[in-house]
């Protein structure tokens, strides 16, 4: 930052510092966006951290147990599956899996969710009607059922849960950004805006997104956790990406043939689930607490 | 897991009243069975488990016993009358679940449902492509039915075991879709509820005429009740055997058998099955269309390997389409695992930089296709393994004729009769209904076509050696292997033995 | 008149993030049987606190460091918590400021009045047919009491659906339930409209002769106090600064904020001259250095002030926490 | 609330309904292939079954008007056959739909008794290590995937300590006879109480499995909503009442807590209805969410829509009646 920027800059103290400054002090929210990173890590660098070749089948490792049992070996650490591929290496690589849908859905959805609920919000009149009642229907489904039939619907596949999933999600921030844009909308600084003749298009945009975008971010990143599950669970039942690709919901899914003699099997992607969808949850609910504490206990 | 939690565990869950275990009754004898049946109407599944809980139910003309070997159940005689006219002989005294009698009739309703078109309420029966070229069914006495064919079709009786009598009456009463979930067949065993999918619970008839006299013992069945539990995964299918809450269970898998075998109470069970697996290479593709990509294929796959670490070695390898156990199968010269001949294949046929191509297969084959395609990669057959659904799969393979698009299908054949003719004529004969790989050979097609019809069976058994050697030399597919069917039974289960056509026939199975 | 209340050297302390802050500091009073006692002083005086503190009611992060409560002969402070509870509600009643968030909105006001008669009326008849028809009388003759006209069919009625002023009638029957010893009226007119404001401290004067309970009138209305307070007591951040008759202390204030205070309200005695506010802020009540809490704002303030201040004898029955006392006019 | 407010409630939920039919009869129509094609898969029909069945479905008229012909069918729950069971679509799911709801009950009641004690006494004893390990357990209870708990469940108390089975329904149950269709009523009535426990057995884990999430989720908002009750001016005017400390809690607190409860667990029902699929899939249990899992890879789509649309508008008359719940509760809010 340079100074000529630190000198026009609100004062030093801004709303928005002291929020990063009490998530910052949450250490336990810090600890879970650590926890977080190094899965962003893993899903990028994975061709660098894998061990082994993810899809690199070796029936002499089938069901191999995890390095600290007898018959393990480190360079196998979490063992192996059915066909003797290397459990830790798929972790790692379905990690890329779960991120890169949790994100494309939420960035898609928070999208689409933010256009119309600013819509919706700001015009209101029939557009509200129109928006509100396509998100009334909307919400009449299950999201998973909803989810499923359209997967069985569209087929598996990368692309189509990414939509399948996006489908309902936007709906989530919509409402959000609906609500608060009619809270905003009101305010003494976007009458005067108003008042000084600024365009629709620039309220929405300049006076009011910015202003609501904290909220917005809250709740996306809790929906993301769920995204994730939402995802494996598509994959544990057969509808998710296509094998050999390995993610984590059909790694679960695979292993439970093997629960009598191989545990491991379907135990360690379970819990890089638990681990990520946890820390995403701890992180967002010390982002809710930091930035948004309305809502918070 | 430590003694003491167990304990506790035990005692909470003792205490409370009912809940802990159930004393199944003595002479419950449970199946821990794969599927539920779709239907309990005969004519109207083409699924082999339902066809296992129906068959336990209904009798049919003929059975097979535990060797294949076609004997009368409900006929208590058959004549071939002529090349394309057999007369079956009705047993008397069967009897109805309802009590009624089996009359000829019956006998002739059954088949016609089956095979004129339509007969089911507009609907024809699915099962009509397994009666062949019938032409028509008539009662030429009280206690005679005769079949006419329309061509020579020598594996007439070997099919029939498939179709399971009726009582005209009762159809006639309840209507298709009665029949659906209601029962009145001559078998071992009466339906006493279906809880649909969840298990189907069935009790002894105690009028039952006894089965086929060729199968020992004759008699009503031996067990009180059978309940065919529905268990769909394998790993709670083993637990429940384990735990003793079932006394047998369908496809066990290869790698629970050491565990079922160490275990106190149960054991293993293994029959030859009769289905062939096979992968079809695409001959109307760019690769496949080359017989070195093919052999290439067939050279770098080691079947011994996979036979051993995923099988369990419970699966002979093939070399032709036939089961070892089938009628004209024979030696056959073997492609054998050659890596660096596969590879040396590829470059010859001009991919030195190898080839990327996909394999269909279905949910159920996954793990064994994704150990082929690893090892048609290291090859340089590059193969990404697609997991459809059986319908779609066969869409889009068994097109009849019709072009056809993707490079390779890993998927099977069934030949429960174990004649050439159910599983060689669809698979190789051109535009066939099972050619997924697209050979058109027209040779084989007139060999095969005068092997269907052939009555001597010397004959028969040398014109499906030469058709082997033919499709073994242009190798369509990758022959690899016929599985077994692996049971897990417990040990207080006497009398049952598996058969080879995949059914469950529970009419001399006892419980100690 | 006999000693109803009397309270020493009560002190109250909140742990907040902040810091420590002592809401209540040294506060000490007295009520007799029967009197009305006025208590003025802004939002944030420890007004309320000081009587949440006599009532037993402050909760987690504040609590009683120090002081006496005697009420009635009985150290309030010394009994258990059952005791209290039986103590609540029968001898010593509260009113809160708004009856629209004290009265519960998912409860009929027939079951919030009846309840208390349920926890503490004893002369209720044994018979449960018997003792459902006593609670029913008993909660018409309440509502009755307070002014709601047809009270038996409003019984089954939920709060949203009377008028502001009746709300407040509501909380005061049952407050009065139980005819306690003391009622403690926090600020019971602040909520509502001018003409009704006068309506309900009527009815709780009108109700306190006939009952003959005494009365603490929590309030910021130093009119209020006049009309209807027999004794006055002011608090200024945590500590009582003036008291006496209200009589007294209004046409002669012996301490600068009960001076500023009168300056800043319309009185009819003032007519014709100037209204002046207090100029400033109550003091940020953490880390308090031990000086006179008002000199900040204080016209009068000198350096000397800057040290803790004491309640001064300030004439007959009269006191106030100020070194200036003398110099007042 | 009056008649006449219920009436205009029910009449709010038609767009909804009407949208949500579009929706599923979309989903189907959209599906690239053959529509009867898709309807019959593997089965074999004649031609004339295959024009009749075109005439039924009104392939020849346009989209508006075959959605129409399919509310229609759908209000008189006729969905078409399942050519798989040789049974209409709707007669299948009736066969599966008593044990998918005994389950989604029984995990729905799970989940209410433990959340909301257990959320009342987090908030009363914030900070507690109670309170702590609530929050903990919450959190856990959100970010469990349910399939693989499910399969911890059972590695743990099916294949280890063999204390419950492992898979199904069924069991000595088998002897009682069917009237509900829910085994635990059926036993009771009965008077089989040790088909009864069987039944229960067999419930435990899928129970458990199904209602977690949803218990984790009430209890965070049973705390949440019970702290900020708590600081209400009722409560300590109920306190200042003298009121016994119990009722101040479970009448006064806990009554208002238990507005935003019932909301969420409304919205939370749906996750119980998905939920099934999985937790049905997992442990054998023979209802509908397995029957359509399976039939999805069978691609027996009639009985997938009818299924999806069944489950919708499961949901949106579960909100409805918890819109209702809530007014009861919240006398403030008129319908």
């Amino acid at each position: 930052m340079t100074e000529a920027t630190l000198a026009s800059a609100p004062p030093a103290d801004s709303l928005f510092r002291r929020n990063l400054r009490d998530f910052r002090s949450n250490r336990l929210a810090m600890a879970s966006v650590i926890v977080v990173l190094i899965f962003v890590i893993m899903a990028v660098a994975a061709p660098l951290i894998a061990p082994q070749d993810p899809n690199e089948t070796d029936l002499f490792r089938r069901l191999q147990p995890p390095a600290w049992i007898e018959g393990g070996e480190w360079a196998f650490v979490l063992g192996c599956d059915g066909l003797g591929r290397d459990i830790f290496s798929r972790i790692i690589y379905g990690a890329r899996i779960s991120i890169f849908i949790g994100v494309a859905v939420i960035v898609l959805a928070t999208g689409v969710g933010i256009l119309a609920g600013l819509a919706a919000g700001y015009f209101r009149g029939w557009v509200d009607v129109v928006i509100g009642r396509i998100v009334d229907i909307l919400l009449g489904f299950p999201y998973l059922i909803f989810a499923i039939g359209l997967m069985a619907m569209m087929g598996p596949g990368l692309f189509n849960i990414v939509l399948a999933l996006a489908y309902k999600e936007w709906v989530i921030p919509c409402r959000v950004v609906r609500g608060e844009t009619l809270a905003v909308r009101e305010l003494e600084y976007v009458e005067a805006a108003r008042a000084l003749g600024a365009g629709s298009r620039h309220i929405m945009w300049r006076e009011i997104l910015p202003n609501i975008l904290s909220p917005v971010i809250v709740v996306s990143t809790i929906r993301m956790a769920n995204v994730i599950i939402l995802e494996a669970s598509l994959s544990f039942l057969g509808l998710g990406v296509q094998p050999p690709t390995a993610s984590w919901g059909s790694m679960v899914s695979d292993g439970r043939a093997f629960i009598l003699e191989a545990w491991w099997v379907s135990t360690f992607p379970g819990v890089a689930i638990l681990l990520l969808v946890l820390a995403i949850n701890v992180a967002s609910q010390g982002l809710r607490d930091a930035f948004d504490p309305r809502f918070s206990e | 897991m430590n003694a003491l939690p167990r304990l506790l565990l035990a005692t909470a869950l003792a205490t409370c009243p009912g809940i802990f275990p159930a004393a199944v009754l003595a002479e419950d004898l449970i199946i821990g069975f794969t599927l539920d049946a779709d239907t309990l109407d005969p004519a109207n599944h083409r699924k082999r488990e339902t066809e296992t809980i129906i068959r336990n139910i209904y009798d049919g003309l003929l059975t097979r016993d535990a060797n294949m070997l076609v004997v009368p159940e409900i006929a208590e005689s058959m004549t071939q009358v002529s090349a394309t006219e057999y007369d079956f002989k009705i047993r008397s005294g069967i009897k109805f679940h309802d009590g009624t009698m089996l009359t000829a009739e019956d006998v002739k309703f059954t088949l016609d449902r089956i095979t004129v078109e339509g007969a089911m309420g507009g609907q024809t029966s699915p099962r009509q492509g397994l009666m062949g070229p019938v032409a028509s069914v008539e009662v030429t006495a009280a206690d005679t039915v005769r079949i006419t064919l329309k061509e020579p079709w020598p594996i007439l009786p070997a099919m029939l075991p498939n179709q399971q009598i009726v009582s005209k009456a009762y159809v006639e009463k309840v209507g298709n879709e009665g029949l659906a979930t209601m029962e009145n067949g001559t078998g071992p065993f009466k339906l006493v509820e279906w809880r649909k999918g969840d298990a189907v619970i069935l009790e002894r008839f105690d009028d039952y005429y006894g089965g086929a006299t060729d199968i020992a013992p004759v008699g009503k069945a031996c067990v009180d009740r059978v309940i065919f539990k529905i268990i769909p995964e394998s790993a709670s299918r083993v637990a429940a055997l384990l735990a003793g809450e079932v006394q047998i269970i369908n496809e066990l898998p290869a790698f629970s058998m050491a565990q079922v075998a160490a275990n106190d109470g149960t054991q293993v069970m293994t029959v030859n099955g009769t289905r062939s697996f096979f992968i079809a290479m695409n001959m109307e593709g760019e690769a496949f269309d080359d017989i070195k990509v093919r052999q290439a294929a067939a050279m770098s796959i080691d079947k011994d390997l996979i036979i051993d670490k995923i099988l369990a070695g419970t699966a002979s390898p093939i070399d032709g389409i036939l089961s070892p156990d089938a009628f004209g199968a024979s030696e056959l010269p073997k492609a054998g695992y050659d890596l660096e001949k596969a590879k040396a294949l590829l470059v010859e046929a001009g991919f030195p930089d190898g080839i990327d191509v996909t394999m269909d297969t279905e949910g159920a084959f996954k793990d064994t296709a994704e150990a082929v395609a690893s090892m048609l990669t290291k090859a340089g057959i590059r193969t990404t393994v697609v997991v459809g659904e059986g319908a779609q799969l066969s869409d889009k393979w068994r097109t009849k004729g019709a072009p056809k698009s993707g490079d390779m299908y890993f998927t099977s054949w069934g030949n429960g009769s174990l004649d050439p003719f159910d599983i060689f004529t669809p698979t190789h004969r051109t535009n066939d209904r099972g050619n997924s790989a697209g050979y058109a050979n027209p040779a084989l097609d007139a060999l095969l076509d005068a092997a269907a019809v052939e009555l001597d069976v010397e004959k028969r058994r040398a014109m499906y050696r030469e058709a082997e050697l033919m499709i073994n030399a242009d190798q369509p597919y990758v022959y690899l292997w016929v599985p077994q069917d692996i049971y897990g039974v417990s040990k207080r289960v006497t009398g049952w033995q598996p058969s080879a056509d995949s059914r469950i026939n529970l009419h001399d199975a006892c419980l100690n | 008149m006999t000693l109803l209340l009397e309270v020493t050297n009560l002190c109250t302390e909140f742990n907040t993030r902040a810091g420590l802050v002592r809401a209540v500091d040294g506060v000490s009073l007295r009520v007799s049987r029967g009197e009305c006692l006025g208590v003025v002083g802004e939002s944030g005086s420890g007004k309320s606190v000081t009587f949440a503190s006599v009532m037993g009611l402050v909760r987690s992060p504040g609590r009683i460091t120090h002081g006496m409560i005697f009420f009635d002969g009985r150290e309030l402070r010394d009994m258990s918590p059952d005791e209290m509870r039986a103590t609540r509600g029968r001898d010593i009643a509260m009113t809160m400021q708004d009856a629209l968030t004290a009265l519960n909105p998912a409860l009929t006001v027939g079951e919030q009045l009846s309840e208390v008669l349920i926890a503490h009326d004893e002369t209720l008849p044994a018979g449960r047919a018997a003792r459902r028809v006593a609670i029913r009388d008993k909660c018409v003759e309440m509502l009755g009491l307070v002014g709601i006209p047809s009270p038996q069919s409003r019984l089954a009625q939920y709060p949203h659906e009377f008028s502001g002023g009746m709300r407040q009638r509501i909380m005061i029957a049952i407050a009065l339930a139980c005819r306690p010893k003391l009622l403690i009226a926090d600020e019971p007119t602040t909520a509502l409209d001018v003409t009704i404001q006068a309506q309900v401290l009527e009815l709780i004067s009108d109700i306190r002769a006939r009952l003959g309970m005494a009365v603490v009138l929590i309030t910021h209305d130093l009119g209020v106090v006049a009309e209807h307070c027999d004794r006055v007591m002011v608090m200024y951040a945590g500590q009582v600064v003036e008291e006496g008759p209200t009589e007294q202390v209004i046409t002669q204030p012996r301490h600068p904020y009960t001076r500023g205070l009168l300056a800043s309200i319309p009185r009819p005695a003032m007519r014709g001259q100037p209204l002046t506010p207090i100029n400033g802020q109550v003091p940020d009540l953490v880390g308090l250095p031990p000086q006179c809490r008002f000199q900040s704002r204080c016209p009068m303030a000198r350096p000397e002030c800057l040290v803790e201040v004491p309640m001064f004898d300030a004439g007959p029955d009269r006191r106030a926490r100020c070194l200036r006392l003398e110099d007042m006019p | 609330m009056s008649f006449g407010k219920l009436l205009e409630r029910i009449i709010q939920l038609i767009p909804v309904l009407l949208g949500v039919s579009l929706i599923v009869f979309v989903m189907l129509a959209l599906t690239p292939g053959d529509p009867v094609q898709i309807m019959v898969g593997e089965q074999s029909i004649t031609p004339e079954q295959e024009a009749e069945l075109r005439r039924d479905l009104g392939l020849d008229k346009p989209m508006v008007e075959r959605f129409f012909i399919f509310l229609g069918n759908a209000a008189q729950f006729d969905f078409g056959q399942s050519y798989y069971h040789g049974r209409p679509v709707s007669a299948v799911i009736a066969e599966r739909l008593p044990a998918t709801i005994e389950l989604s009950l029984v995990a729905l009641i799970v989940a209410l008794v433990t959340a909301i004690p257990l959320g009342v006494l987090a908030a009363i004893r914030k900070n507690s290590v109670l309170d702590r390990l609530a929050t903990v357990g919450s959190l856990l209870g959100v970010s469990l995937p349910g399939f693989w708990f499910g399969i911890l469940l059972i590695m743990l108390f099916s294949v280890h300590l063999q204390i419950l089975p492992v898979s199904g329904r069924i069991g000595y149950a088998s002897e009682v006879p069917t009237v509900s269709g829910f085994l635990l009523i059926d036993t009771l009535l009965a008077g089989d109480v040790r088909a009864f426990g069987e039944a229960l057995r067999y419930l435990i884990l899928p129970a458990i499995t199904l209602g977690l999430p949803m218990t984790a989720i009430l209890m965070r908002v049973t705390r949440t909503s019970m702290l900020e009750v708590m600081r209400q001016d009722y409560i300590t005017f109920a306190e200042a009442k003298g009121l016994p400390r119990r009722r101040v809690l479970f009448r006064h607190a806990l009554k208002n807590a238990l507005i935003p409860t019932v909301s969420v667990a409304a919205i939370e029902m749906g996750s119980l209805l998905g939920g099934n699929m999985i937790v049905e899939t997992v442990f054998g249990w023979p209802g509908l969410g397995r029957l359509v899992v399976e039939s999805i890879f069978l691609r027996n789509y009639p009985l997938v829509q009818a299924a999806v649309l069944l489950y919708a508008v499961t949901y949106v008359l579960l909100n409805f009646i918890a819109d209702i719940l809530y007014t009861v509760l919240n006398p403030r809010v008129k319908l």
